[in-house]
């Protein structure tokens, strides 16, 4: 049966996690994206489906009982903005050298520092390259719908487990504060089996004592378990990239854009289409892995593709590493909070094909 | 003891008509108005002017700090 | 007598410092900080210390208190006050220095940095809003947050078997050797606005004369947050959060007080 | 169709919640919907507006600069929003407070007193739904049925007695808004 | 008699419990980690608890305890121990979970995890080894370090005026209401290992009746870090160390002991 | 006069700081890089210079106290390692909003996680992409050697001023732990003015009061912010790009390494030299800013290029979005740890020679 | 009381010649080694085995461990 | 001249400042030099070595895998380091402790037991300071006089009355090093 509900982006991630049978969330508050924790509170998930709620202490508390509830094998949670997200670098670091899975769902606003409560999509950096220290990489999927934030909750834990690897959910404060048409997927049940390969659910006779741990002093070995990190990233580069076109197939110019500049974009593209530009538009839905074949095919086919973010320009690189210079790549951003309007994208798609660049 | 005579300007555009200089004074000399101000507020007044004694009860309490407050001894 | 003729310069008795700007305190109406911001501002203007004095306030409602207090500021990031305050009194230790923080910012993120700098004893004023609730963010639970009080993140209210004990900042640092002045106080009535900046100063004397960490907790409302009129939240916390968190002296002159 | 539509004034006027009932009467209706706010620190009076968007597509750009309509509600998204009204939209204000009224020749301008309307009557707090009510009377974008549908979805079960008073307060604002010549 | 005659299976009244794996503990020697772990482990064999134990290990000295005791654990992120067991514990409320942190652990970096998982009250054991010193990283001084007293950081002795005064953690979470045992104990001496060990016995019967938190510091020596031999630094440690963190029982059954 | 010593990269860092007239150090203990504290701690710079020490009950409490005594207009620095880097990421962003100057020292080691305590590189896309929230940059400068290690602390500290932008010394424990010949420079005097138009010092009448802060809620003012941070960064590309070249001149294969790998691929190109390869080693100093110019130009005369990281591949992608697609550039690596050897780098290189790859 | 009679058994490689043993037996059974074992280590043997109660002291305090007591009661 | 060493013993043998000395007295020399260390948890026993390269021109790679001499002070750094001797390059050793002897035919091997004379001289502090009069005997890559000035430069003045007896020891090592045939 499907079952619409008008909901805010923050309101379907909190249903979304209920659903997929999440057991645990953590967090603290922060704008855009207290509506997470404050819906889970007033759901009262522990009578719903047995869900743990706890607001914890801080947002470094949060991903550390984020990693104690993972290490255990159990699907668990956390939320929160730009600078919470920060500080929660080295948890994440440890989650990913520990080889857990988890959720990490970041609404960004403007920086950098205590910036401003506006959208933004200045993280990009922080959540594709790594944020913490040492050579790993997050799963970052990039919602740019209301639907998508309860669904990549779903996919979002899939792929988790499925590479036993942190997810981050790059959002921003248009997705968690708009409110849209959204189709809930139905009640998944919780996870009752733990893997005993791994997970620490306190040790029975029959088998060795399983560690959740980043640990290994020994440089040979920790190189070792690099290796096996890196062959997991590469795993995700050949089977996850996600992506959407729109008007692609015959376009000249090339617009590339995630979440809600994406929207803005499209509507950009229409605009453009209607004065007869040959415009299409690239969505990234996984920013890592990056989609950088399609671009790099992509490349080949048009005179010129503009990057589209609410920052001063990150994922560019990733657009330009992708066209290896067989195309002028160029960047349009408002940022700081500042959010574009379609025709401004417009503009700078105009400027772009004019030959000119800001 | 001398009586005291007291009168409180308050700052109308920046009075936010929380009510709590109108609670805190001694001698209920202060209501709201019913009209707004440019922010929307019904701002605080003085009622019964003659009641005030110039105890700055009500400036001390302000939480915007708007009331200025005078005083003479009888 | 006329109006007119009380209402003259020489007639003056009470008048806003100076050291409050003109700008419109982004407070909600009946806000408690407010309150505390004058009085703070008062004493440094009657200790004529505006140009010797650095103030320090995280994210929290009073995160844009440079904007009302006429003096030097840093703005800290969430909890981080009392180290922003070392760095800065390390470095000028003839300035006086002090933090304005909230409940959520100051007992629950940035437990660490209070706990610590009260330790060491940084020869600082801590003036501690405890409005019982996150204001900035929409009304969330605080961890000073009483029982079965309603917030938007406990919204059938806190369950203190769940989501823990509202707890007691102050009594805590007053048994750590580095304070030396701790005290609860008030602002909803003229007597505890009176109380509360004399405790101000006093605070501020000893930081002259380099007595050490003085910690002002400043019982408050958060009306917005509590969903209630200004003259309400002040009943209601005098009713609920004062037997809770009972006003007065904790110590003195480096002493615990006797109770 | 997609119609475009900015709500603009005060927080407290009941600006987002207008808005929240357009949407899901748009969904009640089988349309796509998005409801984008502005926010700022929460708690904090100031000005609050919101931008829906009905189609029978997907919707696009949540956010836009131009508005096929506009409803405003006070004089500072009078100042903000006037301009963004393509030519041939609409701008449907309540002149309660509005100091200067709206100047442009090449849009449909209206005008609907909800405000003194809502003091009149004493339920200040439908005044919002007396404005959406003069808003459908010039743009049917959503039918009533789906708008009372709408109401249904977006109040708590336990506000549901109040949907009667919502349903006439729209009729009301049907009834008594009118268009500006100018 | 001959030692062949008593060294007999059957004569046996004491042999290291096999919930401590075989290798050999990384620790220097005199270390009193060791015998920490040890009567941790054998606690939980004598209850039988091993497959419902999980243990969490911070960075420090002891963060390779998951290489000696045989029981699933998880290795936290420095000071965050509790939390970490926090995520556990609330998702397996059946299980016995503990933290064992040193002192730079709990104490400084992990102040706010640790005031806080107490103050919730937490269903937990955390085990606290206050060795006044940070041995992993190579003797700097600890959050505990005795006044005067000589480390890396600080090799003139521990100014308490400009390094803050050595902070005692077991008191004041033995205030909050969410700790419902809170003892000090050390491990130098037979009689105190044999009390330390009962201590740990109480916390995990505490927990399973879901009393909350049960808190257990042992006082510790670190002959590297103290730079003395490990005889010379448990007679160091009575005498100077247990004096200024005396031993015994500070809150039983959730009530404060009166002194 | 010269000042010959023999010291270790950490205790070159805490003697520099004194001599280069640092008012206060803020910091915590973490391996391989507690000899900075604890060389300062012995030195008693109080009693020096009046320089402030203070062991900081963590890293987010050092990196905050750092941010206070910074907005007063006093130079002063913090250093750590991988992990309590991460944890200082909220704090950089704030300082990098707020546009306070301050230096930085991170001596990484091996992650992700606890990871290990050997020396590792692999915290280049944090140290150079903004590890924290939002569009900000720090000026990274990489020391190879002790002497550097002292010498950049200086020229750090000179930087940041300029800017008024936090300033990152990106080392290793190799250089931290290495000890070599210093030079040390002459003792400098503290700072004894504070410039009125910013400095946190306490309002005097005749100014304006200063504030020190990162937000405003406005986001078209805080954009506006963003573009002047953005001019500054631009300002650093165009003024401050440090690199330095071995062996270039007549290069066919090109070596691009920074630190300590650079230290062993020089060596590795002497080999190669020895055996009749062309070999040549450009060394950035700064990291960001990147010398992309100079890349891109050796790039189109080489006929290969392999960066030589202690990481899974991070500055790669700088030297490819300079290089443009014009020729290969390859990875080589060894990490989690591991120091790469001269004669393996050079079968790296050969290997790329030959066309293959690993 | 019955008199009770002790012996120690020293896991000698594990031993790290702390001498926590040493000076926590009540009767003064046990010294260190003037050899080393693997590690480098002078390691705990019973110099006075007579005197040992097998009281289990030793053991409680050993670090590591490696201490395994026996005991008879005469 | 570039003279690339490594020595490898326990900790706690001297292994690093042995190694300072001789990167102190290349400095007296007028030499460049790179002193670096394995490094591990401090405080923990186990293995240490470090290595320490003296040239004439600037150093280039700190870590190496090659090097012209070894100075072995125990069986794992036997087992470790024998191999990564350049051939014709030297390897020293003291014997205390060792079980394999070394085996190489393409290289110098020298012997020095100074673990033994430190014993019976009574001056166990001064074990590597024996050692490096036997490596200096074979290689003088530093002259003695740098060597006496690098001493001093690493030791703190306090104590600065060793010096001659380190000098002694150096001297002494001259005198029983001896080389092995194999
Ligand atoms: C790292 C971080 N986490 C969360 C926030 C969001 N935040 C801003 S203020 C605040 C709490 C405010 O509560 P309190 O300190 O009690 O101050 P009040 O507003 O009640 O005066 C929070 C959680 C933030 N700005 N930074
Ligand atoms: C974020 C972070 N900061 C610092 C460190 C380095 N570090 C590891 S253990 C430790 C302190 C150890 O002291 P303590 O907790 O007292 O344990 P002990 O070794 O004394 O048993 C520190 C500072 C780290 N691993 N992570
Ligand atoms: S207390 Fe101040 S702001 Fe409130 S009503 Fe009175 S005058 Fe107005
Ligand atoms: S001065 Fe005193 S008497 Fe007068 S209005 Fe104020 S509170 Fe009332
Ligand atoms: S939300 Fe609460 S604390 Fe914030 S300004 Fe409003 S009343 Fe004051
Ligand atoms: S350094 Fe100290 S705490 Fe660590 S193992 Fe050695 S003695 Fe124990
Ligand atoms: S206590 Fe244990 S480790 Fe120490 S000497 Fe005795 S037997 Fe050996
Ligand atoms: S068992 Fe008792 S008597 Fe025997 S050696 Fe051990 S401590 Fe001494
Ligand atoms: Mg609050
Ligand atoms: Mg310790």
């Amino acid at each position: 049966m499907r079952e619409l509900r008008l909901m805010k982006g923050n309101e379907a991630i909190a249903e979304a996690a209920i659903r997929a049978g999440a057991d645990a969330y953590f967090g603290y508050p922060i704008t855009p994206q207290s509506e997470v924790l404050e819906y889970l509170m007033a759901e009262q998930p522990m009578e719903r489906t047995g869900m743990v709620v706890l607001q914890a202490e801080s947002e470094i508390a949060a991903i550390n009982m984020v990693y104690g509830a993972a290490a255990t094998g159990k699907r668990v949670l956390t939320s929160s903005s730009s600078p919470g997200i920060s500080l929660k670098q080295e948890g994440i670091s440890y989650i990913a050298g520990a080889e857990l899975p988890c959720l990490i769902v970041n609404v960004v606003r403007g920086g950098p520092g205590l910036g401003t409560i506006q959208p933004s999509q200045a993280d990009y950096f922080q959540s594709t390259k790594g944020g913490g220290h040492g050579d790993y990489r997050l799963l970052v999927l990039a919602p740019a719908s209301v639907q998508e934030m309860s669904d990549f909750v779903k996919l979002g834990f899939e792929l988790a487990f499925k590479y036993r690897n942190p997810v981050l959910i790059l959002s921003d404060g248009v997705i968690g504060q708009m409110m849209e048409k959204v189709e809930l997927f139905e009640q998944q049940p919780r996870v009752t089996t733990f893997d005993p390969a791994w997970t620490v659910t306190g040790k029975p006779k029959e088998r060795e004592r399983n560690i959740a741990t980043s640990l290994d002093l020994d440089p040979y070995r920790q190189e070792k378990h690099n290796y096996k990190l890196q062959a997991k990233y590469k795993a995700m580069e050949e089977n996850e990239v996600r992506f959407e076109e729109f008007d692609c197939k015959d376009a000249e110019y090339l617009i590339v854009a995630y979440g809600s500049s994406a929207r803005i974009s499209q509507k950009a593209v229409q605009l453009a289409r209607a004065k007869g530009i040959k415009a299409g538009l690239f969505r990234p839905i996984t920013l890592f892995p990056f989609p950088k074949q399609e671009i790099s095919a992509l490349a080949s086919q048009v005179k010129g593709i503009l990057s589209v973010e609410m920052s001063a320009g990150q994922m560019i690189e990733d657009i330009q590493l992708a066209a290896a210079g067989k195309v002028n790549v160029q960047h349009f951003g408002r940022y700081g909070g500042v959010i574009p309007a379609p025709d401004e994208v417009l503009e700078a798609l105009e400027l772009l094909i004019s030959g000119g660049s800001k | 003891m001398a009586k005291a005579r007291g009168a409180i300007v308050v700052d109308i555009e920046k009075c936010k008509g929380c009510e709590v200089c109108v609670v805190n004074c001694p001698t209920n000399v202060i209501r709201l108005t019913r009209e707004v101000n440019g922010k929307g507020y019904h701002y605080a007044y003085m009622e019964v002017p003659e009641a005030c004694i110039g105890c700055a009860n009500c400036a001390v309490v302000c939480p915007d700090g708007v009331i200025t407050v005078y005083q003479v001894k009888e | 007598m006329n109006l007119k003729d009380i209402i003259k310069p020489e007639n003056l008795v009470y008048s806003k410092t100076p050291l409050l700007t003109d700008n419109v305190m982004s407070y909600c109406p009946g806000c408690s900080h407010g309150t505390a911001h004058r009085i703070i501002m008062e004493v440094i203007e009657e200790m004529g210390i505006q140009s010797e004095t650095i103030g320090v306030a995280p994210v929290g409602c009073s995160v844009l208190a440079y904007d009302f207090m006429n003096i030097d500021m840093a703005q800290a990031a969430h909890g981080r006050a009392p180290a922003v305050a070392t760095g800065i009194k390390r470095c000028w230790p003839e300035k006086y220095v002090f933090t304005y923080q909230g409940d959520g910012d100051l007992a629950a993120i940035g437990t660490a940095e209070t706990i610590h700098a009260c330790n060491r004893g940084e020869n600082i004023m801590i003036v501690f809003i405890n409005n019982g609730i996150y204001g900035m963010t929409g009304g969330q639970m605080a961890p000073t947050t009483l029982p079965g009080m309603k917030s938007s993140t406990s919204p059938f209210g806190r369950d203190v078997a769940t989501m823990g004990n509202p707890i007691k900042m102050t009594d805590l640092v007053a048994q750590l050797p580095g304070t030396y002045y701790v005290t609860r106080q008030a602002v909803h009535k003229p007597v505890n606005v009176r109380r509360t900046k004399k405790a101000i100063r006093i605070a501020l004397e000893n930081q002259k004369l380099n007595k050490g960490l003085s910690f002002i907790e400043i019982v408050s409302s958060c009306n917005s947050g509590w969903k209630m009129t200004p003259v309400q939240a002040n009943i209601w916390m005098e009713e609920n959060m004062i037997p809770f968190y009972p006003l007065g002296d904790l110590k003195v002159d480096g002493e615990l007080v006797k109770k | 169709m997609t119609e475009e539509i900015i709500i603009a004034g005060f927080g407290g006027q009941g600006v987002l919640s207008m808005g929240k009932i357009l949407a899901y009467s748009g969904i009640m209706q089988d349309m796509e919907v998005s409801w984008m706010p502005s926010y700022g620190p929460e708690m904090r009076g100031g000005t609050a507006n919101v931008t829906v968007i009905i189609s029978d597509e997907r919707v696009s750009s949540p956010i836009l600069n131009q508005f096929d309509s506009a409803i405003i509600l006070n004089q500072q998204s009078m100042d903000k929003f006037e301009s963004k009204v393509k030519p041939g939209g609409v701008l449907l204000y309540d002149g309660n407070g509005i100091t200067r009224h709206p100047e442009r020749k090449d849009i449909k301008i209206f005008r609907v007193d909800a405000a003194e309307e809502a003091a009149r009557l004493s339920t200040t707090k439908t005044f919002n739904m007396i404005v959406l009510g003069g808003f459908l009377k010039i743009k049917d974008v959503v039918k009533m049925e789906n708008v009372i549908k709408g109401i249904k979805k977006s109040l708590p079960e336990r506000h549901h007695h109040l949907i009667k008073v919502n349903e006439e307060a729209i009729k009301r604002g049907m009834e008594i808004v009118y268009p500006v010549k100018n």
